[in-house]
């Protein structure tokens, strides 16, 4: 009786880990080391951005995340569990277009939320408010090869919140989109973040927007993928708590930091 | 240039084998290439142009020489004497028992004539009987399932036949109406006009095998070569032999006298020909004189 | 996406291309049968002369011809005369399309006869069953097959090893267990396409981009989703086209079934004419058999555009 | 790239899956043929009693062989006996394997006569000549189909007509032109297969990612060069497959080719065995012909995985 | 005699021009208007910049100046002859890869050189060059499917460039790029386009790219896709004459302008 209201703080298990994680590719018969000794912890409803040179590993260490690609050492723990294969616990936005070519707009979005909204027309209306906050409201009907590339981009950003998953998988979602439309998108993703709380993993080549949007940036170095530094953001989210102001005295200086950190791990090998 | 003459799964043709295996031929002093085919291929090989001679039945050449190339039946091999029948299910011992029943027989061949002629015997028409059109190689299976109540099929499927369904009988062969069918060796004229010296010796060989056949010191090594030419046990073969009524030289040759009925070729083949322009085989009456050619026996 | 082709072809317009495609063997076959000196190996004689072994009408090869001519000439008798022919295997056009009419409009002869557009349907039903009865075996497991790297090691195998026997030896089991009508036919045919089809769904199914299953993983869909809600349709063009290009292969085997139990069918109407040397009657019949063909692969490519809206079309080298 | 599978499938290893693919259907084919009752609709009569019509070794059906022991009973005669048997036309795996080794083991009997073996490369070296000139014809012209669309527009609809023809029916034909022996059997495995495999390879062809051709036109490739260094490579290995699938379907047309003309090779043993009701030895011919099959395509199978290193692994659904 | 001598001054035609150039999609079954009147001229030698909103009509536009796309009126037209088909002498980066799978790296290089270098291995050693210039010298050897997005991005960079076409057409070829990977691949560029004297038409929705690059910015807005305003950017390129320096004074003024323009060119009808 005395142990069971015992206030000792159970402390919860990090919403994600990477423990230890490695990945090695057959290149031609030879082992090549893609990640090597990868360690960090992330708590829910934390945003990470990952930055880090073109091959450096960043998009394999995502898709160990999302348990699309095996890790040859070590492995992604999701509250303490082992990731083996994908679920929609982690939602994922590719690198590479992946919409599904046979279905429309609307359908693409109606597809991960089967289980939620049984009702088809339910479904839809759910989807269609997905679209049209991507922006996208007279394209629901087209298919993805009548689209550009930028709007099926945000078609699969749409794809990826709708199901309303706990962490989100983020490769380059904004690669494709103009400022204006990036910067509507960065702001629909936290609104999101913030009002559902999920977890958020979120690869860049934008530093700024990583400075913007993070809590945290790990930063990645190539040759063997390595985590070299793990940048907490401090400045404050001024508007609305959500994005940060880029013309906060602070934001130079952390954008500056972080160029820094990124170059020193570069050039230490490449 | 040597003969070539086209030969397949018939006793009386299997025969031939005899001679090429013992060298005969060779003794002979004439180069002859016999090649294997099946049944209907050499008599397209033949038609073809392929062929200087072709093994086929007296029917079988009328319609090859009709539509395609004709043929001087040169040489009488055999008639069937009983290989082809009319096998009925067990229960039916007649040919009038078939009235109203269904016969599985290949529309337009030499079994469907056989049929025709049974059933004339037994006062009846072809409208008497259900025909089912059936493939000869078939009619062993299509007995054995018992949805037809006969077939009409000739060696080896007739007696494939019989073994296969148990009770089944032949109540009606080619015995019955012997020379019916007539087996030749069918020569094109032009080959038979220019090579007659050579057609001769082939002619002679012929005549030694028959006597090796119906030599009983010697049939039992005729019948081994024979089986395997067609690859099955001699045993099984030697069953094959008795239907099969191998002419010696001076039978085949009252054969080939001119009377109207079955004892004569002549005869013989203006039956088959009746019987392929009423079964639009062909459209034109053939003068069956151009196909025989008595040259050899003279 | 991109259409571009050279002016030239543009000009053409595919519909010429088209005729011009079924024009082109018309005419060869007319320049071979109608047009002297082009092939025509035979001679058909007119008059027979002196020469004992010639008739009227007896197709005789050109050397021989010319052989007995010189034969007849040296030997001061009268010489043969004849026109210039070619074998009955290649009858020319026009004897093939009275044959066309002809096949058509005769009446059965024989009480258990049929006409003979009848016997056509009566083939056409037995492609229809024996290649539904594939289809609908076939197509799941070739698709799991291609979707699951077990279901194939455990099927494929041996489908491998069975598709080599040919299907006509499976005559006689056939009768022996479905009875001599058209069930032994239509399994021959099931036979014929079964292993094919399974093999070449399962190629088509493992060509699908992993991309998509990818994302319907991470989108939760189950097995049984991602199967029926992605790989399915992102394979069902190909398929389609699979299935047309079987269907055609299912025709083949046509010729083989129809002879097995009780014959029946155009095919077996090939055979038996072709055995009779009658070569215009099987040239009309395999018209037929193509002009069916042809069309019912044209309905279903027709069909296939407005199945599959989302299909880019595709461009040729420019 | 990613290979996800359940844990459970993972332990089973992939040569036990396929060791299995072979073991189920023989021990299927044991069970039928040795276990009383599961099968077995006949009866083999080892004593024929008082049966008039009864005799050794005859096969019987179970219903019939029981009225007849009835009616011995009831008319007081010996009644007959007999054990359970399959019809001769399922023989079992222990016949057949002797028939295999009698058949391999049996010396020619006769002087003309080759040993099997023999038999079997010839039919062999039938399917490879067939299917060699169909490939040296069929792949230019598919992929020519394929690629340009003008040149699809003239061939393609004709070949669709085409291929519907069964090509036994060509047999007369091939024979008239190209003799008795081996090349008119190599022109109907041609016949059979070229025009679907012009089809085919045409679909594989236009299955060609567009851009990978539009990189190349920017890159300044000519047409020719499109053809051969864009179109060709990027289409090998669906090509490779292809062609591993038709060879297969060539052999389904051995057993048509090999009775046109004089009569050899395996499938004439299959014929002739099967028209006497040896099915021990049919059986034995069909397995040869499984494993020869296999073998080949097995053996394609391993060269196409070194030839064209840039594949990408695919995974299944997980 | 006279009129040979005299010096009218000849006006050589322009570079690349679009013409009236106008594009109609069907959607099932209804035409959408994608492109609508695009008029423009671009001199030999210019760098020009091409910026709109998603969807807005970017990519239709280069397609059809690469020859890839038809255009349904008007046209485009290179030293006055009308464009029908893609050729050597417009090189082009395409928005989505394009590498030949299966050609290694160096290959897919070699690919577009054949011509200039008949013999195998020099082609092979100025392939080497080109792929060493982009960073990936040791990755020669690998099949396009082994590398990540970016490091495909770079070849595909380095395969239009090898041949040394007299346009390049780029279509947001750096939005795969880390930042500083991206920075050397903006110079390598600049130094090529200045070496070479070629015409660089540049799609990037990154403004400060486009102003740190370009002559000339051509901003389009969206339905239908029009050509609302040509910039002409005037700030000296201060480093050895290539790019501009961000932290000119004038620069921030510029990609102000530029980012009011397409936010009212967008927001006037998106
Ligand atoms: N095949 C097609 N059918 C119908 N509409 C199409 C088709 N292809 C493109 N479109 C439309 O044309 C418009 C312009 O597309 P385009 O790809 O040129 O845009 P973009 O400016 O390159 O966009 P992004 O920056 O997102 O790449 C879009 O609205 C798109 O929907
Ligand atoms: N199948 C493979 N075989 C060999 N090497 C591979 C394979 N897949 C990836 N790699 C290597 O792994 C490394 C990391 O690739 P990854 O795609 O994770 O990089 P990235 O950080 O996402 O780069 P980018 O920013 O360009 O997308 C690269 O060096 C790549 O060459
Ligand atoms: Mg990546
Ligand atoms: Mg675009």
């Amino acid at each position: 009786m005395a142990s069971v209201n015992s206030a000792a703080p159970v402390k919860t298990p990090a919403k994600l880990a990477f423990r230890n994680l490695g990945k090695t590719f057959m290149f031609q018969g030879a082992p090549k080391q893609a990640l090597l000794g990868i360690n960090a912890e992330i708590e829910t409803g934390e945003f990470i951005s990952i930055v880090g040179a073109s091959g450096c590993g960043k998009s394999t260490l995502i898709r160990i995340a999302a348990g699309l690609e095996r890790a040859s050492e070590g492995g992604v723990y999701v509250e303490d569990n082992l990731v083996v294969q994908p679920g929609p616990d982690r939602g994922m936005v590719f690198q590479q277009f992946s919409l599904f070519p046979w279905l429309s707009v609307k359908e693409n979005v109606m597809f991960g939320i089967q289980d939620q909204y049984p009702d088809k027309r339910l479904r839809g209306d759910a989807a269609l408010d997905w679209v049209d906050k991507v922006g996208l409201a007279e394209f629901a009907g087209y298919y993805p090869n009548q689209l550009s590339g930028g709007m099926q981009q945000r078609v699969a950003i749409a794809r990826a919140l709708a199901p309303g998953p706990k962490v989100l998988l983020m490769d380059e979602p904004f690669a494709a989109l103009d400022a204006q439309t990036r910067g509507r998108m960065q702001r629909h993703l936290l609104e999101i973040w913030r009002k559902l709380n999920i977890t958020v993993v979120f690869i860049t080549h934008d530093l700024e927007e990583a400075v913007l949007l993070a809590d945290k940036i790990f930063v990645l170095a190539p040759n063997p993928g390595r985590l070299v530094a793990t940048l907490p953001i401090e400045i404050p989210r001024v508007k609305d708590g959500l994005e940060r102001d880029k013309y906060e005295p602070n934001f130079a200086a952390v954008l500056k930091d972080l160029s820094g950190l990124l170059v020193t791990s570069t050039d230490a090998h490449g | 240039k040597p003969l070539t003459i086209g030969y397949s799964d018939w006793p009386g043709w299997v025969a031939w084998e005899v001679g090429v295996e013992k060298g005969w031929f060779d003794e002979a002093g004439v180069e002859v290439a016999f090649e294997w085919f099946d049944y209907v291929a050499s008599m397209d090989a033949y038609a073809a142009g392929q062929l200087d001679a072709v093994c086929m039945t007296n029917g079988d050449a009328l319609v090859t020489g009709a539509t395609a190339r004709l043929s001087n039946m040169a040489l009488i091999n055999d008639f069937s004497n009983g290989n082809d029948m009319i096998v009925a299910l067990p229960g039916i011992t007649s040919v009038t028992q078939l009235k109203g029943k269904k016969v599985g027989v290949e529309i337009g061949f030499v079994g469907h004539l056989l049929l025709l002629k049974a059933l004339e015997k037994a006062g009846l028409t072809e409208d008497d009987v259900d025909l089912v059109n059936v493939s000869t190689n078939e009619t062993p299976m299509v007995l054995a399932s018992g949805e037809v109540d006969a077939i009409v099929a000739w060696q080896p499927n007739s007696s494939l036949s019989l073994q296969m369904v148990p009770g089944a009988t032949s109540i009606y062969s080619s015995a019955n109406d012997p020379g019916l069918i007539y087996d030749t060796l069918a020569i094109a004229p032009e080959s038979l006009n220019m090579r007659p010296v050579e057609w001769a010796k082939v002619f002679q060989v012929w005549y030694r095998i028959v006597e090796f056949i119906n030599d009983p010191a010697t049939q039992s090594e005729a019948i081994q070569i024979m089986a395997a030419r067609v690859g099955v046990a001699p045993e099984a073969y030697a069953k094959l032999m008795q239907g099969t009524r191998f002419l010696d030289q001076a039978e085949a040759k009252e054969k080939f006298s001119a009377t109207d009925d079955l004892t004569s070729l002549q005869g013989s083949s203006k039956i088959a020909d009746a019987f392929n322009v009423k079964y639009k085989v062909y459209s034109d009456a053939q003068n069956t004189p151009d196909y025989i050619n008595d040259s050899l026996y003279q | 996406m991109a259409t571009i082709t050279i002016p030239l072809v543009q000009r053409i317009r595919p519909r010429a291309l088209t005729t011009a495609s079924f024009l082109l063997p018309l005419l060869l076959w007319m320049l071979v049968s109608y047009v002297p000196g082009v092939w025509q190996p035979n001679v058909k004689i007119t008059d027979p002369g002196d020469v004992a072994f010639f008739r009227q009408n007896m197709l005789i090869g050109k050397e021989q011809f010319a052989l007995q001519t010189q034969l007849a000439i040296e030997g001061s008798s009268t010489p043969p005369s004849g026109i210039p022919a070619n074998p009955i295997y290649l009858p020319a056009p026009h004897e093939v399309a009275i044959a066309l009419y002809t096949s058509l409009t005769t009446p059965p002869l024989r009480r258990s006869e049929v006409w003979f557009y009848q016997s056509i349907w009566h083939s056409i039903t037995i492609i229809f069953w024996g290649f539904l009865y594939s289809c609908l075996l076939g197509l799941p497991l070739g698709i799991l097959c291609g979707a699951y790297r077990p279901v194939s090691q455990l099927a494929e195998p041996f489908i491998e090893f069975a598709r080599y026997f040919p299907a006509p030896a499976f005559g006689a089991l056939a009768v022996a267990i479905l009875g001599i009508h058209d069930a032994p036919k239509i399994a021959i045919i099931f036979i014929g396409t079964f292993s094919q089809l399974v093999l070449v769904v399962a190629n088509t199914t493992r060509r699908l981009d992993v991309r998509y299953l990818e994302a319907a993983q991470t989108l939760g869909a189950k097995k049984i989703r991602q199967l029926v809600q992605v790989v399915l349709p992102g394979i069902l063009p190909d398929l389609y086209k699979d299935l047309r290009i079987l269907l055609g292969w299912a025709w083949t085997y046509l010729i083989v079934a129809e002879l097995i139990g009780t014959s029946s069918g155009i095919t077996w109407f090939i055979t038996q004419q072709a055995r009779y040397k009658n070569f215009d009657m099987v040239f009309a019949a395999l018209i037929i058999l193509g002009v069916i063909g042809l069309l019912s692969d044209l309905l279903l490519e027709r069909m296939g555009l407005r199945l599959f809206p989302w299909q880019e079309k595709r461009s040729g080298i420019s």
